[in-house]
């Protein structure tokens, strides 16, 4: 089929884009490359949620955030040598990526946990604003955050460490990048034609008939919320890392509208529209942005006219509707 | 033997009060039809049975226990299958996922995200068999949206089936099929009432007379008469609010 | 030849202060006459992770020698530590963070505007000078913002009747001047940039309320002053420059600066000027390859300022008079005039905390 | 401070600060009114409603400057909005409809970056001026000697005015019933006649000319400026999320709600952390909640009641 | 003279056809009955007269082409729609219901009220909370407010309780009486349709199959597309 086309195309791209980028010596094409695939794993985890279980949410900016945040707390405790807390239990920052990425998912899943059992209860447009509102406390909270620098964020000075990497290295870092996003892929094409992906999927459609079959629709979205969170949150990790940096910007609505454009951008709903989505923003971002000082103009008109011509998302345009997962 | 019953179930929409005081029983073995004008509370009365709607007072009792505090899917884990006044579907999905969703849900749990559900054997007889009896076998990778009504009615019966349950609870099967669709649809039902009892909501006066055992007339939000279709039909309050013959 | 890489804010709503500093500082390149002197300009949009991908493009695919341009210290923070880590030169034209002033200053780090809270220390000092005691407080809920009242309340003698912290981005006033009124200051010091700034002169003015009001530059600047209009007009202020300071390198400047751009420069534009300068009196001395002979001569800061006198203090950054200004209307423009001397060779409060 | 931790606040300072809290949520409603109208009838998610607001602002400070008057700028806010919101509709949100809301969301984000860069193109990148007319400035003095500024009190007049007329044109009026069976079933008002297109360019360009008007009125008193709408597109989401979607009333109580909150929670919640924290430490404290109330609102409201205040659909 | 006139239109649901080539023909004054099992495409040439799906073919309402049209300009020729499923503005009055998209004309909301004697008991009441009859009639008196000249009735009846259908039908026997209106009848009830209708179409599968005055309806046509 024509979709399974373009994601094997996709595929091929993600992993020899790099060896062009150093054959053309344009090293900093690997990190813009690295900025794209860690936003697409952001976004593929916000399609799990949105596209699959129809769940909206404005607020995927908190789990990225989150997941930002951890990895600054604790690499920035490593750093400065304190430790993180001291009572009850001594907790030592860390630099380790391994250890920083189970911090992420897990405090991200938690907090789409207690997120998610709260706007459950409201759904449509109403869900896409109480997610907001849990986003913005969150934003808020980061800002005033003394402790963490408020609004200036947290520097951390050197990339943090993954065992048998230089993480140094833009191609390592990338390649390892990659590697988490594709993990996270053949996760998500599992999930999505399991029972569990089944019936999620029923739920989105008519939860009342999946009630009536004995199933629990709320319990199977607010499972797919915490998956779609946890996901979102190692990305944020990833950011942060790639960035060297997490400030409350990665908590913003802005950062939740964008997470949310790459998806529909590519096509929700599809294993790699949100891939799609993020390479072609930050393409388009990188290229327009020498254009003229006006150039969000033109990013403005391409993504007007790309809504108005491409139904389903770019995947939508390239691989025709229907099909899809 | 008495499978599913409601015992003075009161439920009020602000001034209205759509259930007042109704009580009912379905026995084994049996089809026992709910008629009464539009607005009656027939759906209302469903919705109190299968646990979508909380009664004000009154109790729901379903294969000999209480259940007026259970929720739609535990009540349906015992047993109880509903089919829909408007078709409830994932209108995205195929024929055969909706199925699929109904053996899931009769296995009792979603919770296995790593192996396909197309290559789980158990899952896709059970779904299978269920279509072929409704005849939508030759349908399975149709998507649902593409249905004609008829079809979509069929589907709903199919998704009860795969249950297995202990009793079905139909609000209006028949509601839009031609006159042929509802003759088929009748003779499917009568031979499913070995199987399990059938509660079925049902304006289609032909099909109500043709298989109920015992009819229960809903005015208003009480049961004005309970009885055999002859009594039924012999009934002159009935006839006046129900049938509009002249009495 | 030499690259510059300057990321600063050209879009959205911050832009007006980007575009100054970077107007300043290509004026300063363009007047030098050298051709050997490669500036290459990107648009942060206020988004530190933007930011810090063009600092990576910089030093990656463009590999500059030197950057400078960031308006905003959020964004300062994203960018500084991890370029100075990797050894090049930044030069701030505008944002000075403390943490970047003491115990995270770094000797390739220079900040040629002022430490964060050296206009407000001003205005404390200023407030002493005016004989107020009670003055109330207010500033945004963030870390300039703290560190503005810290500031102030470092040189102000008196006790402050209250002190306020309003939400970022706020825009109604009503409420905090409401409590002004109610709290029987003499004074009101306030620390709120860009539109935040406008809306709240605009707001004091309309409420009847005629307590003295001073504040820092950012909210009487030239590029500012025009919106906010006669609600500034006497509004006292405190800045390190003025167009009216009396040098040749500044008369120059305001007059250059005007001829090209067809406006009057702003502060910022005057920071972005001297940031050139000193880069180009740097260069005459060493290259930027070599780190240390080009450090010293930044050090030396030999360059001639458009606020007279300019030295680095021990962290790289600015030891300065800072002005206290007054706005007046100048026919049909509001603009500043300077009326004092807040603080004479000012340095920072965080100076004592940096060792390289 | 004069204000101290143990006394009372004083009772004019209060009813001030309602006021102002009023006067705030009063706005908000000429910004929600719109997006629930548009949202309401249409289905559509209009993110660019900010957009039409700064529209507004911009209009209205360049026709002040060159006429010198204030009620041409109010005029010509609201036609720029009208048209602007017109043509929205016309040129891109009509093909739209038939779409998912999600394809109406990155459409409309579009906008804002067409309009926000567009604007400073055509306008520059400095803030522009607006004031208050020479007849409304200064301020008045209220019964119980509260000084009040008289703009804000013709804020709150203007408002609640609009509130009405709107309130009156939906529910009494032909084109209100119309809009409102549109938004029951937009399919089956054009199939008994009413040109649907043309009932949804008017409800657009009503709701883009009040969130114009929006734009010039606190364009007067704030900053005239790129960005200025969409932090006002936010509250204005929260609004109509908390009043019910679809819900006229629901925008305008939404709308104090939020108003009051912001306003009275800046001020009490400081004092409140007071009682057990010292001054700096509560002015941080307090200022960071009062900074998330109204979101802590939206939240407790929508979690009380999954459809808003006044509303009855998902 | 004819009225409304269809020849061979075809008709899709993106890409699912479900209009092979209907013929169809009303004339002033006459009622046509439309029949056919589920899914013969019933509704769907209903909605392409009144232009809800986009149509090929030739399609004519009082000698005008109504292919060109948009939907609201084809009911404001004289087609009133009462549609499959009722589709009350649910929470408009039954007051605004039968005021928003009236045209003058003879029938107003007074005259609607005449005919349905429990909307005009109920004129304050929303629409969604309606009984399922008084819905229906509110449905045929919206229609009936835009003075059509032609009333289409898709399954006006169904899910009604009896004593309510006998109602429908009487009204209907009514206006056909009184004013003498063209209508396009669908139904599932033969016998309710013999009494009344002209003429009858069939359709099968998308296409109309036989056309023909109500009494040439035999019990061979009826079995073998209706399936009664
Ligand atoms: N959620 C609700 N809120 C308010 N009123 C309701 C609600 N659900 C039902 N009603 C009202 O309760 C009454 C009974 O409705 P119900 O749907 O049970 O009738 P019914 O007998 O199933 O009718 P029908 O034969 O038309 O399906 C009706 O007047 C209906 O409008
Ligand atoms: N919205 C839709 N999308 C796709 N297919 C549709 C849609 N509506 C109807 N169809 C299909 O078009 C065909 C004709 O349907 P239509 O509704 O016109 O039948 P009908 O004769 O009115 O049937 P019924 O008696 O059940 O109302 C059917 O095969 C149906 O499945
Ligand atoms: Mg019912
Ligand atoms: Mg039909």
């Amino acid at each position: 089929m024509r979709w399974g086309l373009v994601n094997a195309v996709m595929l091929i791209g993600l992993v020899a884009f790099p060896f062009w980028a150093l054959a053309a010596d344009e090293p900093f094409m690997i990190t813009l490359a690295t900025r794209a695939v860690i936003l697409a794993l952001a976004a593929v985890g916000l399609n799990i949620a949105l596209g699959w279980g129809g769940l909206v949410s404005l607020g995927h900016a908190a789990f990225f955030g989150i997941g930002g945040y951890a990895m600054g707390i604790l690499a920035s405790h490593a750093q400065g040598y304190t430790p993180l807390m001291e009572w009850p239990f001594l907790i030592e920052g860390t630099k380790s990526m391994p250890v920083i990425w189970l911090v992420a998912v897990l405090a991200s899943a938690l907090a789409a946990l207690g997120i998610g059992m709260l706007s459950l209860r409201t759904t449509g447009v109403y869900f896409i604003m109480i997610t907001l509102a849990f986003g913005q406390m969150l934003y808020y909270f980061a800002i005033s955050w003394t402790a963490y620098g408020g609004e200036d964020g947290v520097s951390i000075y050197v990339r943090n460490g993954f065992p048998g990497l230089n993480t140094l290295v833009p191609v390592e870092f990338y390649g390892l990048c990659l590697g988490v996003l594709l993990g996270v892929l053949a996760l998500n094409a599992a999930v999505i034609h399991s029972p569990f992906g089944l019936a999620l999927n029923a739920a989105r459609q008519s939860p009342d008939r999946v009630r009536t079959v004995g199933l629990d629709p709320r319990r199977l979205q607010l499972a797919a919320f915490v998956l779609s969170g946890a996901i979102t949150g190692l990305a944020g990790a990833l950011f942060a890392d790639l960035n060297r940096f997490v400030s409350p910007s990665m908590l913003s609505w802005q950062m939740s509208g964008e997470i949310m454009i790459f998806v529909i951008l590519g096509g929700t709903a599809r294993l790699f529209g949100p891939v799609v989505g993020a390479v072609v923003f930050v393409a388009l971002e990188h290229s327009l942005g020498g254009l003229s000082e006006y150039w969000h103009v033109f990013l403005g008109a391409l993504l007007l006219l790309i809504v108005l011509f491409a139904r389903g998302g770019l995947i939508g345009l390239v691989a025709g509707r229907g099909g899809g997962s | 033997m008495t499978v599913l019953a409601a015992h003075g179930l009161v439920k009020s929409f602000g001034a209205l009060r759509a259930s007042d005081g109704v009580s009912l029983d379905l026995r084994a073995g049996e089809i026992h039809a709910v008629i009464g004008p539009n607005g009656a509370g027939k759906s209302t009365l469903i919705a109190q049975l299968c646990g979508s709607l909380i009664p004000d007072s009154g109790t729901v009792e379903a294969f000999g226990a209480d259940v007026t505090a259970l929720s739609v899917p535990a009540r349906a884990r015992l047993g109880l299958a509903r089919t829909f006044q408007i078709s409830a579907l994932a209108m995205e999905d195929t024929v055969l996922a909706n199925a699929l969703l109904g053996a899931l849900g009769a296995r009792g749990s979603a919770w296995r995200f790593f192996r396909p559900v197309m290559r789980d054997k158990a899952l896709r007889e059970t779904a299978e068999d269920a279509l072929e009896r409704v005849g939508l076998a030759d349908a399975a990778t149709t998507r649902t949206a593409d249905l004609s009504h008829g079809q979509r009615r069929q589907l709903e019966v199919a998704i009860a089936l795969t249950m297995a349950p202990k009793a079905f609870v139909m609000d209006e099967p028949m509601a839009g099929l031609g006159a042929e669709g509802s003759k088929t649809l009748t003779a499917f039902l009568d031979g499913l009432r070995a199987e399990a009892p059938i509660l079925l909501v049902e304006h289609d006066m032909d099909a109500v007379f043709a298989l109920a055992d015992r009819i229960s007339v809903l005015v208003a939000g009480r049961i004005i008469a309970t009885g055999t279709t002859a009594e039924i039909r012999a009934n002159t309050d009935v006839r006046r609010a129900y049938l509009g013959e002249d009495a | 030849e030499t690259k510059v890489g300057m990321i600063t804010t050209l879009s959205g709503g911050g832009a007006g202060l980007g575009i100054d500093v970077r107007d300043g500082f290509l004026l300063a390149i363009e007047q030098s006459g050298r051709d050997d002197i490669e500036v290459i300009v990107e648009d942060d949009q206020r988004k530190p992770d933007i930011a810090v991908q063009l600092a990576d493009r910089m030093i990656q695919s463009d590999r500059v020698d030197v950057m400078t341009g960031i308006i905003f210290s959020n964004l300062a923070m994203a960018v500084v530590p991890s370029a100075t880590a990797q050894g090049l030169f930044y030069l701030s034209p505008n944002a000075g963070p403390s943490a970047l002033a003491g115990k995270g200053c770094h000797p390739n780090y220079f900040n040629v505007a002022w430490q964060n809270d050296n206009l407000h220390e001003a205005a404390g000092a200023y407030a002493n000078g005016a004989k107020y005691e009670n003055t109330f407080i207010l500033a945004p809920n963030y870390p300039a913002g703290k560190d503005a009242l810290t500031g102030f309340k470092r040189f102000f003698e008196g006790d402050p009747a209250g002190e306020l912290y309003t939400k970022l981005g706020q825009k109604d006033y009503a409420a905090e001047i409401a409590q002004i009124r109610a709290s029987g200051a003499d004074s009101v010091f306030f620390f709120l940039p860009g539109g935040m700034g406008i809306s709240f002169l605009k707001q004091y003015a309309d409420s009847g309320l005629d307590l003295p009001v001073i504040g820092p530059a950012f909210s009487f600047d030239q590029g500012i002053l025009q919106a906010v209009g006669e609600a500034a007009l006497g509004v006292v202020n405190t800045s390190q420059w003025n167009k009216d300071l009396d040098n040749a390198t500044n008369a120059a400047f305001v007059e250059s600066f005007a001829a090209k751009y067809d406006r009057l420069p702003s502060l910022y534009a005057s920071q972005g000027f001297d940031t050139a300068n000193l880069l180009l009196s740097a260069l005459e001395v060493a290259d930027p390859d070599d780190a240390d002979a080009f450090r010293t001569a930044l050090e030396a800061a030999d360059f001639s300022s458009t606020r007279g006198d300019f030295a680095f203090g021990p962290n790289h950054h600015p030891v300065q008079d800072i002005y206290v200004r007054r706005v007046i209307k100048e026919g049909d423009v509001y603009t500043n005039e300077i009326i004092g001397v807040a603080l004479e060779n000012h340095s920072d409060a965080y100076a004592a905390d940096c060792t390289y | 401070m004069t204000l101290d931790e143990t006394s009372p606040m004083p009772l004019a300072l209060l009813a001030e600060q309602v006021l102002n809290g009023l006067q705030f949520g009063v706005m908000l409603f000429l910004m929600a009114a719109g997006l629930t109208l548009i949202f309401g009838v249409m289905g559509l998610i209009n993110l660019a409603h900010g957009s039409l607001y700064m529209i507004g602002a911009f209009a209205a400070a360049s026709v002040a400057g060159a006429t010198g008057s204030f009620l041409l700028a109010l005029v010509a806010a609201m036609t720029a909005a009208a048209v602007a919101g017109a043509l929205v509709e016309l040129v891109v949100i009509r093909r739209l409809y038939a779409r998912d809301h999600l394809d109406q969301v990155l459409a409309t984000f579009a906008l804002i970056l067409i309009f926000s860069e567009g604007t400073r193109w055509v306008f520059g990148s400095f803030p522009l001026y607006l004031d208050i007319p020479d007849m409304l400035s200064g301020p008045v003095t209220l019964p119980g000697g509260i000084e009040y500024p008289r703009y804000r009190l013709a804020l709150i007049g203007i408002g609640l005015t609009v509130a009405l007329g709107l309130g009156l044109l939906i529910t009494r009026t032909r084109l209100g019933i119309r809009i409102r069976a549109g938004e029951n079933d937009r399919e089956m008002i054009a199939a008994l006649g009413v040109d649907i297109s043309r009932l949804y360019t008017i409800v657009f360009a009503l709701g883009a000319a009040l969130a114009g008007l929006a734009g010039a009125l606190v364009g007067a008193i704030q900053s005239v400026q790129v960005g200025m709408g969409e932090p006002v597109l936010i509250l204005a989401f929260v609004v109509i999320v908390i009043g019910g979607i679809g819900s006229i009333k629901g925008a305008l109580v939404g709308a104090i709600l939020v108003g009051l909150t912001d306003t009275l929670g800046g001020i009490f919640l400081p004092s409140l952390f007071r009682l057990f924290l010292d001054p700096s430490s509560a002015a941080n404290a307090g200022a960071s909640l009062a900074s998330m109330a109204i979101y802590i609102l939206m939240a407790a409201v929508l979690i009380w009641r999954p459809t808003g205040l006044f509303g009855a659909r998902g | 003279m004819t009225l409304l006139s269809l020849e061979a239109v075809t008709a899709a649901y993106g890409p699912a056809q479900a209009l092979f080539g209907v013929d169809l023909t009303v004339a002033e004054g006459e009622v046509v009955a439309l029949m056919g099992r589920n899914g013969m495409g019933k509704t769907t040439t209903v909605r392409a007269i009144c232009r809800l799906i986009a149509a090929q073919g030739r399609l004519q309402f009082d000698g005008q082409d109504l292919t060109a049209l948009p939907a609201h300009r084809a009911a404001r020729l004289g087609i009133g729609l009462v549609p499959e499923g009722r589709r009350c503005f649910r929470d408009l009055t039954v007051a605004e219901n039968l005021a928003a998209a009236a045209r003058p004309g003879d029938w107003d909301a007074r005259r609607v009220e005449a005919l349905f004697p429990p909307l005009a008991e109920r004129r304050r009441q929303r629409a969604g909370s309606l009984s399922g009859g008084e819905q229906q009639m509110l449905a045929i008196g919206r229609a009936l407010t835009t003075n059509p000249r032609l009333l289409i009735l898709d399954e006006a009846t169904e899910g009604l309780a009896p004593l309510v259908r006998v109602q429908i039908w009487e009204a209907i026997a009514r206006l056909r009486a009184e004013s003498g209106m063209a209508i396009l009848l669908i139904d599932k009830s033969l016998r309710e349709i013999a009494a009344i209708a002209d003429r009858a179409i069939l359709l099968e599968r998308g296409r109309s199959v036989w056309s023909g005055p109500m009494d040439a309806l035999s019990v061979d046509l009826t079995t073998r597309y209706i399936g009664v």
